[in-house]
């Protein structure tokens, strides 16, 4: 056979002898910090340099970016709301800055109210999100791999679970269990989302696990977990970030909405809700010296939702490889070229989020 | 501006009293769908109130800036020792027609201590009978001075007419346990007001002048109706766009009446009540009568007020908590005798709450107070969620606390829950709003209700003595004070006397003293008359502080329409 | 590219000559203007297609066949720009220059006169419109007799071996891979079209059924007179059915000729080498060989011959002078330089018949 | 690794699927007999390829044969075990699932998918060795992934290993697949029209890769294609046999070379007919069956399975299904069900079907 | 496919019966009942009600709560549902199939009027930016869907509220129609009927108006996305070159495959919009289902609650059934399918 071998000239050179090939081992070795740059490249550096080179998705990023370190930072930067800290119901920089958004009824900072209120509000948004999208991934994927009877009592329970009207579920819920912890309360917002997840889940997994990498990794006979982790997961991501956001979005739209209908119950945190019923409760839709109390919570909730949106419809960019090898500094360069537009997947609900 | 800082023409013109008969229909809301409206106001379910004080005649109506009782159904009255006489107006027809008499007065009342009304506390069926065609004599079986019993029957109606309720009564005399009277719901009323039901619909109740009625020559205009407006933003909405011509009583902050119509007067009524703090008293910090007045030395109760009102005078802040009402006009003062003499608890004091928290073994800790035992100073602050002045109040409240380095959170709950179960029921609280006062003007019923009251000892579990010290002194010797047998007398006792007087200091100063309760605010509620097509009275009229002016004053031809 | 400008007007003397050309083209070029660089995926063909002939176009996968397909209806796909000549000359003697038409006479030409079979026949109809459906609206959208116009589909489907009832009331879905690729063929022929250009319109079929599907072609090709251009990528396909056989290699000809001179004295380096990998029942076992390294990129087309990276016999030349397309007989053209040498490379696949 | 028993051997499996969208909700659920009773060994360091149409079963059979498809009826063994009986849990069976498992490979059709899109080179095949390698450090492993590469001809192979799958053609992608099973260190590959997909001149170049290291590393497979060509030339090069398969059923198999030049079943001639060759020659224009389209798998033709196109049917055909016949002896013999193998018999007397004839032309 | 049918009939029943358990049992679990709600309502409305007043009123509200175990009061429950009788209305006193029969079909009104306005509207208009992908009608319409998507409903109900309604003064900001109209549907009385439903509009245009805005933009986004997908179809190219009309290709070939798939989407909003109207409804006071169920809340009104919870889940049981079941008829390409979309 050695004649065929060398017809089959393609191979340029056997450096390594035929059998060598299957017990060479190496002989150097990456040092620590090598591969802790790779791995820093791949999980973090890589996926924002794509989201860099998306427009929306960098606008979206940014916008939730500034949430997160308004979240963070900025109750220890900026003053704390507090009754009759100024005059009633100043106008937004009528006072230069002291108060730039103005002050409510109580004379409350409206800026102070609003950066105070933002990291209970991302804790709802974080606890809701992930709650969904554990709970929706892995129902999802259980249901669609395992198949059988498995899937057959999961599909009926998320089907089940899906058709509940979501809110008046959520308003008998919020009445049952008066969450005032900011994470129960993004539980109880989302307590159904995560079937339209699961659901959608389970379609993409029974799709992609008929993909034959899938049979070559049960024919290697690799773990069931391994498999749902390293074959699967990776093509659903772009669904379940975009499920994040739209359990997120739920969270917002349903929690001040709850609030404003004074289902939910709340306590001395502020909370943007909150300060839409009052703001509406108080009169501010009468008065125009006092619209600026409820505008700004109204656009705060409105630009953080922007923001996942135009996030997510960049981020499918993320997880695709086409993209993500394009920008990995470890990888030579790519010739592919870029597919243009949005994605289909990326649109989001209609009917404003709450159903 | 609604404000009723400009006369004359504000209130559309003086009121003559010879007004023309006009065709006008004065417009006023209901919370409840017209279709839906039931007319028997012991029947819990979409009883239209509003529309009932238009249609029905009250015994007596009561003026709350004087405390004085005008007549209503009733033309006259007299309170002894032993029975009270009450004399029907003579010419009191029903709108079907009859002649409203004694015995319909005697039905009414019968109804009404089979339906456990509270005169039942003063006498009994068996005592209430009709002398002659306008007069009813009541049996008292006790000592009963006349403000407390007018003010019970004060919100009675005369609205029981033979034709509807004959039968009812007698199924009540043949079983006392009967639900015939909670169950039955007449689509249309029968009453003696001003004006008779005419023809419901989806949005509006239109009742027409009852030409027959006792105050006809007094009403000049052919209309009254009710539109639905659910909510104080729909209502303000109706009112600015006139699609009504009043709102009966609604809670609005200057910053609102400033974008009403020029045409619109504000009037103001003492609500005698108003919000309080109640402490549990059983609890193992507010039980302390150092914590409660600590409490009341850090709350600055102007402020709350204010910011309770929205910045407006709507909400008077309590001066010196007595347990008497009259903070609106200062006039709770004039019931004591040396108003000095009782501790104000103003301002912010946070040096007297500081000694006095010391004083009670509480000690101060990174800017958190904690008791003796190494316990924080901490409490939930309940407050009914859509009660919005409150919940204002109490978040002003909270601040001032917190700032004082007591550890509070506001929660606010559903209105159900907070006043079923943690008021009355047995979640229960450390500290939740709640109220000093009933709606009267008499101290009897306020320091009866704080300090004696079924509520004092079920909802904030207040003892029934307590160790008093001379008024004014503070640190002297003390005497124990039992409040049921003071109250018992003072129920008796003729208001005018001047042991009557001495009681109620006493009682007042035991409140200030112990602070049963800590009063912060006492309410004006808040009347508005659009006076495009119709003239009202100012409200300085002690007539305008009738509950509601916009049903009372009509009947009285201080509310009348202008000429076409 | 220094000598493309004489070898194409050599080269239009040389077709001057022949005779019945249904199509002509010269120049043809396609182009698309990407962001790293002009991607020119047709370079300058000139072919003939002759009157009634089956022609076979064969290169390998991105060798720009589709390009060409595309290119002869001006159907380039956006925002790819097509340039050159295609002449089309119908039966009447008249010269129709393509590339120039009014947008309405495009459409007019467009599956009247030449119509095409698609390489992705499977998604080619309208999931949601029964076969009937797409039989119909296209003979109304020019016009046609719609009665007359289904009498003729449903012979047209009955010489395809298709049940017409059957097929016209079907969805697409219905229909198996080899049904729809035959009703596509009885679509683009609906028209009595002069001209079918087929791209890969077997690719996706069985080899039974790609046969049979050869086979019916050429009844038809006799039935309906027929001009064919039938592209792909499987040289044993065509070579039963197709008159004249091109080769393209990297987006141009490399050789065209009748298909006994293509299969028996092949020239060009990489058709020889084409064929010797080609797998062939019959042929000894030891012969075939694949072709060394790799399809050039669209954007970076070697200079001078664009196979001489690959080619054996290549030399210094071959890097930098572009070979003119030549003739070696009167009907076999060849772009090589060392068209003499062609028999140093050893054709290991022996042609019999 | 030396016993005498074969690496595989399918003992008449069948694989019938059930499905299940019928419309009439009391009749039983359609099935499709996908295998039909198939007989079927492959020894150590063999080649076996199999030919037959799309649907036909192909490769139904071949992920029987490497376990992973159970076979509705018959046993599937390696080495003698029943492979689904060591998948049992409690089993305790003589050669343990995982080893069975790993001797076992794929490779699939579809170069586009058979590489996880979201897995560099390196990622995908780190995982055998992650698995069956322990002892392997990650500096070893990717050492021997380079080296592998490089053995199949992916130079450089730092850069093809860093390499997403969108960015190697469907070659190399093939060529990795291969490196994969390859890696697995199995006794039997299921090539599974490995390389139908790639451009003719590929094919010929994985096509010997495979057979190159069929040799190196005494690796048998199961080659399936459609194509005839392609089938001849693996299997011919390594001495391998050939198998035909139609609706489910194995009608032919035998030495590649006699097969090929001395088809027996009718269903094998057609194939060979449709397998186009370079000969200029007009073959018989008319395909030598009586219908284009294969019959619905799911309503198998009673009988004879081909009779429906066949060019001899009889209505014997149509009644009767034909035994297997071995047309000469041996170990490897040669093959073929079909009533035209007997001498005589009810078939030569039986009536010809509408556009059949009893004898050839 | 006819089992298909039995099964997919049995799971919606199923679905039905479970949701409706878990709401028995969740409603009862509530914090408060009926009496404390009741309480609420008298203190609020009644400040001068003495306690004892208030007592014995509670303690009669307290008689016509049911008492039964929990188990029993279900039971009793299901066998009235069962029959056809949702109970009675705690607070309000009349059967709540009553309640229920006045208030649902100016629900169903405004949400289907607003539902297919939405559809209408986002279909268009994502095939308009599909077709002009990248130009700057593509990108404006796009960034304000995702806008109007980023806003929840309510709130744009409020900004209407607010301007329309009271600003300017265009537009009720409640109430189903004016006081003064008859509410005639009759064919003999056409011009009033025309009125009255005119004016029903009318009152109902800025509830429509904000649930159709922030829909419209998903369903945009969506058909836009669907629309570029088939946009780059084999068969539409063959289409174009089959010399097919833009205007066939444009209904028939992108709109049509394109819409396709939102079918069962829509339905599936369909059953959502009844319970999607409860916010909207509370701030438009506009007594629909939504509206009664917030009164049902606020009073723990259970058979009320149940009632609207009833309507509702069966509205998004049937909304999903009806799809699942027809998808295959509307598209040919389903129909092989079977269940699985
Ligand atoms: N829309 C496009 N934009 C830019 N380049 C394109 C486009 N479509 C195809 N190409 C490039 O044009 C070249 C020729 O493509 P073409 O489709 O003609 O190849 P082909 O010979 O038909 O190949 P195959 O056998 O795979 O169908 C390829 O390099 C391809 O990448
Ligand atoms: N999981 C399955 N469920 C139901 N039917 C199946 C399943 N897998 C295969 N089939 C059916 O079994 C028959 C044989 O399929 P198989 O994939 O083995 O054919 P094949 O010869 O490999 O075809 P191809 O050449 O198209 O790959 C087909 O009719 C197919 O529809
Ligand atoms: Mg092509
Ligand atoms: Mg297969």
């Amino acid at each position: 056979m050695s004649e065929r071998s060398e017809r089959t000239g393609t191979e340029p050179l056997h450096a390594i002898d035929d059998g060598d090939a299957f017990e060479a081992v190496s002989e150097t070795t990456l040092t620590r910090k090598e591969r802790y740059q790779r791995l820093v490249d791949r999980w973090l550096l890589a996926p924002g340099r794509i989201v860099w080179s998306v427009r929306r998705a960098r606008i979206g990023a940014g916008i939730i970016l500034l949430y997160v370190i308004l979240g963070l930072i900025g109750p220890a930067l900026y003053k704390e709301p507090r009754t009759n800290q100024g005059p009633r119901s100043v106008a937004p920089l009528a006072e230069g800055l002291a108060y730039p958004l103005g002050t409510d009824n109580l004379g409350r900072d409206i800026l102070a109210q609003i950066v105070h209120a933002t990291p209970s509000m991302l804790q709802m948004i974080a606890a809701g999100g992930l709650f969904v999208t554990v709970m929706g991934v892995t129902v999802g994927t259980v249901a669609g791999y395992s198949g059988g009877r498995t899937d057959r009592v999961l599909s009926l329970v998320t089907d089940i679970v899906m058709t509940i009207p979501g809110l008046p579920l959520i308003v008998i819920l919020a009445a049952l269990l008066e969450p005032q912890n900011p994470i129960v309360t993004g539980l109880i917002l989302t307590v159904n989302v995560w079937a339209g997840l699961a659901r959608e889940i389970r379609s993409q997994v029974l799709s992609i696990s008929r993909h034959s990498y899938v049979e070559a990794s049960q024919a290697m006979g690799l773990s069931t977990p391994s498999i749902i982790v390293k074959d699967i997961l990776p093509n659903i991501m772009p669904y379940v970030l975009i499920t994040f956001v739209n359990a997120a979005r739920q969270v917002i739209f349903a929690s001040v909405g709850l609030y404003f209908l004074g289902v939910l119950p709340y306590d001395s945190v502020v909370n943007w809700g909150v300060m839409i019923d009052q703001a509406v409760s108080g009169g501010a839709m009468h008065v125009a010296s006092m619209a600026h109390w409820l505008i700004a919570p109204l656009a705060t909730i409105t630009l953080l939702s922007f923001g996942l949106i135009l996030f997510s419809q960049g981020t499918d960019r993320m997880f695709n490889p086409r993209v993500r090898a394009r920008h990995a500094s470890t990888t030579g360069s790519d010739d592919e070229s870029t597919e243009a537009g949005g994605s289909a997947a990326a649109t989001a609900g209609t009917g404003g989020g709450i159903r | 501006a609604g404000g009723s800082d400009d006369e004359a023409d504000d209130t559309g013109g003086e009121i003559t009293g010879d007004e023309p008969m006009t065709e006008r229909t004065f417009t006023a809301p209901t919370s409840v769908l017209p279709d839906d409206m039931q007319w028997n106001a012991a029947n819990d379910s979409n009883y239209p109130d509003r529309p009932g004080f238009v249609v029905f005649d009250q015994l007596v109506y009561f003026r709350a800036t004087t405390g004085e009782f005008a007549e209503g159904a009733l033309a006259d009255w007299e309170v002894g020792d032993d029975a009270a006489t009450l004399t029907l107006q003579d010419d009191l027809t029903w709108h079907n027609g009859e002649d409203a008499t004694a015995e319909d007065l005697v039905r009414k009342l019968h109804i009404s201590l089979y339906d456990n009304h509270p005169i039942g506390n003063f006498t009994s069926v068996e005592n209430v009978e009709a002398v002659d065609d306008t007069t009813v004599e009541v049996g008292l079986e006790a000592d009963v001075s006349e403000p407390v019993f007018l003010n019970s029957i004060q919100n009675m109606e005369l609205d029981t007419p033979a034709e509807q309720y004959q039968d009812i009564l007698e199924e009540l005399e043949n079983d006392p346990e009967s639900t015939a009277l909670a169950d039955f719901a007449p689509e249309e009323p029968i009453g003696t007001g001003p004006f008779q039901y005419d023809s419901s619909g989806e949005q509006e109740l239109v009742t027409t002048k009852f030409e027959d009625s006792h105050w006809a020559d007094d009403v000049n205009f052919a209309e009254y109706r009710f539109r639905f407006i659910d909510g104080n933003e729909q209502a303000w909405q109706a009112l600015r766009g006139g699609s009504v011509d009043a709102l009966h009583n609604i809670f609005t902050s200057p910053d609102i009446m400033a974008s009403f119509p020029d045409h619109v007067v504000e009037i103001q009524q003492p609500a005698n009540w108003g919000l309080s703090i109640a402490f549990d008293h059983d609890h193992k910090h507010f039980g302390q009568r150092e914590v409660r007045k600590a409490i009341a030395h850090v709350v600055d109760r102007e402020v709350v007020a204010e910011n309770s009102a929205g910045g407006g005078d709507a909400k008077a802040p309590v001066g010196t908590p007595t347990g008497i009402v009259g903070n609106f006009d200062d006039s709770a003062a004039e019931w004591l005798d040396d108003p000095d003499a009782f501790e104000d608890y103003a301002g912010n004091n946070t040096e007297r709450a500081t000694e006095l928290l010391e004083s009670a073994g509480f000690s101060r800790e990174d800017g958190t107070w904690v008791d003796a035992d190494g316990e924080t100073l901490t409490f939930e602050f309940k407050v009914p969620a859509a009660w919005n002045e409150w919940v204002d109040a109490a978040i002003t409240i909270n601040q001032h606390l917190q700032d004082f380095g007591v550890q509070t959170n506001l929660v606010t709950r559903d209105d159900g829950v907070y006043f079923g179960q943690d008021l009355y029921g047995d979640t229960g609280f450390d500290i939740a709003g709640f109220w000093w006062s009933d709606g009267w003007t008499y101290p009897y019923h306020t320091l009866n209700w704080n300090l004696n009251s079924a509520d004092a000892k079920n909802v904030y579990n207040y003892s029934e003595s307590i160790e008093l010290p001379p008024i004014g002194d503070p640190d002297g010797e003390t005497e124990t004070l039992e409040f049921a047998p003071e109250f018992e007398e003072l129920v008796g006792m003729d208001q005018d006397a001047e042991e009557t007087r001495q009681k109620i200091n006493e009682l007042a100063w035991a409140f200030n003293y112990d602070l049963p309760q800590l009063p912060i605010q006492e309410k004006v509620d808040q009347c508005f008359v659009a006076t495009e097509n119709f003239s009202v009275v100012d409200d300085s009229d002690p007539d305008a502080s009738v509950k509601y002016p916009t049903t009372y004053l009509p009947r009285i031809g201080k509310l009348v329409a202008k000429e076409e | 590219m220094s000598g493309r400008i004489d070898h194409s007007e050599s080269d239009a003397v040389a077709t001057e000559s022949r005779s019945d050309a249904v199509l002509t083209c010269r120049d043809l070029t396609v182009e698309f203007h990407m962001d790293r660089g002009t991607s020119t995926v047709l370079n300058g063909l000139d072919i003939d297609v002759e009157r009634n002939e089956i022609i076979g176009v064969v290169g390998e996968s991105g060798s720009g066949k589709s390009m060409f397909a595309s290119a002869l209806l001006d159907a380039v796909v956006d925002p790819g720009v097509t340039s050159g000549t295609i002449t089309y000359r119908p039966t009447d003697g008249r010269e129709v220059d393509v590339l120039e038409l009014s947008d309405d006479r495009l459409r007019q030409l467009r599956w009247e006169e030449i119509s095409m079979v698609f390489q992705g026949a499977l998604s080619s109809f309208n999931p949601t419109l029964t076969l009937r459906g797409h039989f119909a609206e296209t003979l109304e959208a020019h016009d046609y007799d719609v009665e007359d116009g289904m009498e003729r589909t449903r012979e047209l489907l009955a010489d395809l071996y298709l049940d017409p009832d059957r097929v016209l009331d079907s969805y697409p879905h219905e229909l198996s891979g080899g049904m729809k690729q035959r009703a596509l063929i009885a679509l683009s022929l609906v028209l009595e079209p002069e001209v079918l250009v087929m791209d890969e319109p077997t690719a996706a079929l069985d080899l039974l059924m790609q046969r049979s599907i050869v086979s019916l072609l050429d009844d038809l090709r006799d039935k309906y007179d027929l001009t064919m251009v039938f592209i792909t990528h499987d040289l044993p396909l065509v070579t039963k059915l197709a008159d004249r056989i091109g080769v393209l290699y990297a987006f141009e000809l490399a050789e065209v000729g009748r298909t006994e001179e293509i299969l028996r004295s092949p020239t060009h380096p990489y058709t020889r080498a084409l064929l010797n990998s080609t797998p062939d029942i019959d042929s000894p076992l030891e012969e075939m060989r694949p072709i060394e390294g790799s399809a050039p990129d669209p954007v970076n087309v070697p200079s001078g011959c664009p196979y001489h990276q690959r080619c054996p016999i290549s030399t210094e030349d071959c890097a930098t002078v572009k070979p003119p397309m030549e003739p070696v007989t009167e009907t076999h053209d060849v772009a090589c330089h060392h068209r003499d040498r062609a028999d140093e490379i050893e054709l290991t696949a022996e042609v019999d018949g | 690794m030396s016993t005498d028993e074969p690496v595989v051997s399918m003992d008449g499996v069948d694989v019938h699927f059930e499905t299940e969208d019928g419309l009439n909700p009391f009749e039983d659920p359609r099935t499709v007999r996908a295998v039909d009773s198939v007989d079927l060994e492959i020894p150590e360091n063999d080649v076996v390829a199999i030919v037959g149409e799309s649907g036909s079963g192909k490769t139904t059979l071949g992920k029987a044969a490497v376990g992973l498809q159970r076979p509705t009826g018959g046993t599937v063994s390696y080495r003698g075990q029943d492979v689904w009986e060591a998948k049992k849990r409690f089993s305790n069976p003589s050669i343990p699932y995982d080893e069975i498992r790993r001797s076992l490979q794929i490779i699939h059709q579809d170069p586009g998918s058979s590489l996880n899109p979201h897995r560099t080179v390196e990622a995908s095949l780190a995982e055998p060795l992650k698995k069956y390698q322990t002892d392997l450090g990650p500096e070893d492993r990717e050492a021997r992934i380079l080296a592998m590469l490089e053995r199949v001809g992916m130079a450089p192979p730092h850069d093809y290993a860093q390499r997403y799958p969108h960015q190697l053609s469907g070659g190399e992608k093939q060529r990795v697949a291969l490196v994969r099973a390859l890696l697995m260190n199995p006794d039997l590959i299921l090539a599974d029209e490995a390389v139908s997909a790639l451009d003719v001149s590929l094919r010929v170049e994985v096509m010997d890769l495979m057979l190159d290291l069929q040799e190196q590393f005494d690796t048998s497979f199961l080659f399936i294609s459609h194509d005839l060509s392609n089938a001849r030339y693996l299997a011919e090069h390594a001495g391998g046999r050939l198998g035909v398969m139609y609706l489910g059923e194995l009608v032919e198999l035998g030495e590649a070379q006699e097969v090929l030049q001395n088809p027996q079943h009718p269903y094998t001639k057609v194939l060979k007919w449709a397998t186009p060759s370079l000969s200029l020659e007009e073959g018989a224009a008319e395909p030598p069956v009586r219908e284009i389209d294969i019959p619905d798998p799911v309503d198998p033709p009673s009988g004879c399975r081909f009779h429906t196109r066949c060019p001899h049917a009889t209505e014997h055909c149509k009644m009767t299904a034909p035994d297997v016949r071995s047309v000469d002896d041996g170990a490897r013999a040669h093959r073929a069900s079909c009533f035209r193998l007997e001498e005589d018999g009810e078939y030569w007397e039986s009536e010809p079907l509408e556009g059949a004839q009893l004898d050839e032309e | 496919m006819q089992r298909y049918y039995v099964e997919r009939t049995l799971q919606a029943i199923v679905t039905v019966v479970s949701v409706m358990s878990l709401a028995f049992f969740l409603l009862r679990l509530m914090p408060g009942n009926p009496a404390d709600a009741y309480r609420a309502e008298l203190i609020q409305n009644n400040p001068q009600m003495t306690q004892a007043e208030i007592d014995h009123r509670v303690e009669r509200k307290l008689n016509v709560i049911p008492d039964a175990p929990l188990h029993e009061q279900y039971i009793n429950y299901v066998t009235g549902l069962l029959q056809g009788d949702l109970g009675e209305s705690i607070n309000e006193g009349v059967p709540v199939a009553e309640i229920i029969a006045e208030a649902l079909p100016w629900t169903i009104f405004t949400m289907a009027t607003a539902l297919l306005l939405s559809f209408a509207i986002g279909v268009s208009l994502g095939a308009m930016m599909a077709y002009k992908e990248g130009s700057y009608f593509d990108n404006g319409f796009s960034v304000g869907s995702i806008l109007f998507n980023s806003i929840p409903n309510y709130i744009v109900g409020i900004l209407l509220i607010w301007f329309l309604g009271y600003r300017f003064e265009l537009f009720p900001t409640g109430g189903r129609y004016s006081t003064e109209m008859d509410p005639t549907v009759a064919l003999l009385e056409p011009l009033q009927t025309l009125a009255f439903l005119g004016d029903a509009v009318w009152h109902a245009a800025l509830l429509i108006a904000s649930y159709t805005v922030v829909a419209a933009g998903g369903w945009a986004l969506r058909m836009r996305g669907n629309s570029i997908q088939i946009l780059g179809e084999d068969y539409l190219r063959v289409a174009r070159l089959r010399g097919l009309s833009e205007r066939r290709i444009a209904t028939r070939y992108v709109g049509r495959n394109a819409v396709l798939p939102l079918y069962t989407a829509l339905l599936i909003a369909i059953g959502f919009a009844l319970g999607g109207s409860v916010i909207l409804e509370q701030v438009f006071t506009y007594p629909g289902v939504g509206y009664y169920m917030i009164e049902g809340l606020e009073a723990r009104d259970y058979p009320l609650m149940m009632g609207v919870f009833l309507v509702m889940t069966v509205a998004v049981v049937l909304g999903v059934y009806i799809a699942d079941l027809t998808y295959g008829i509307i598209d040919p390409r389903a129909q092989t399918r079977g269940g699985e979309h």
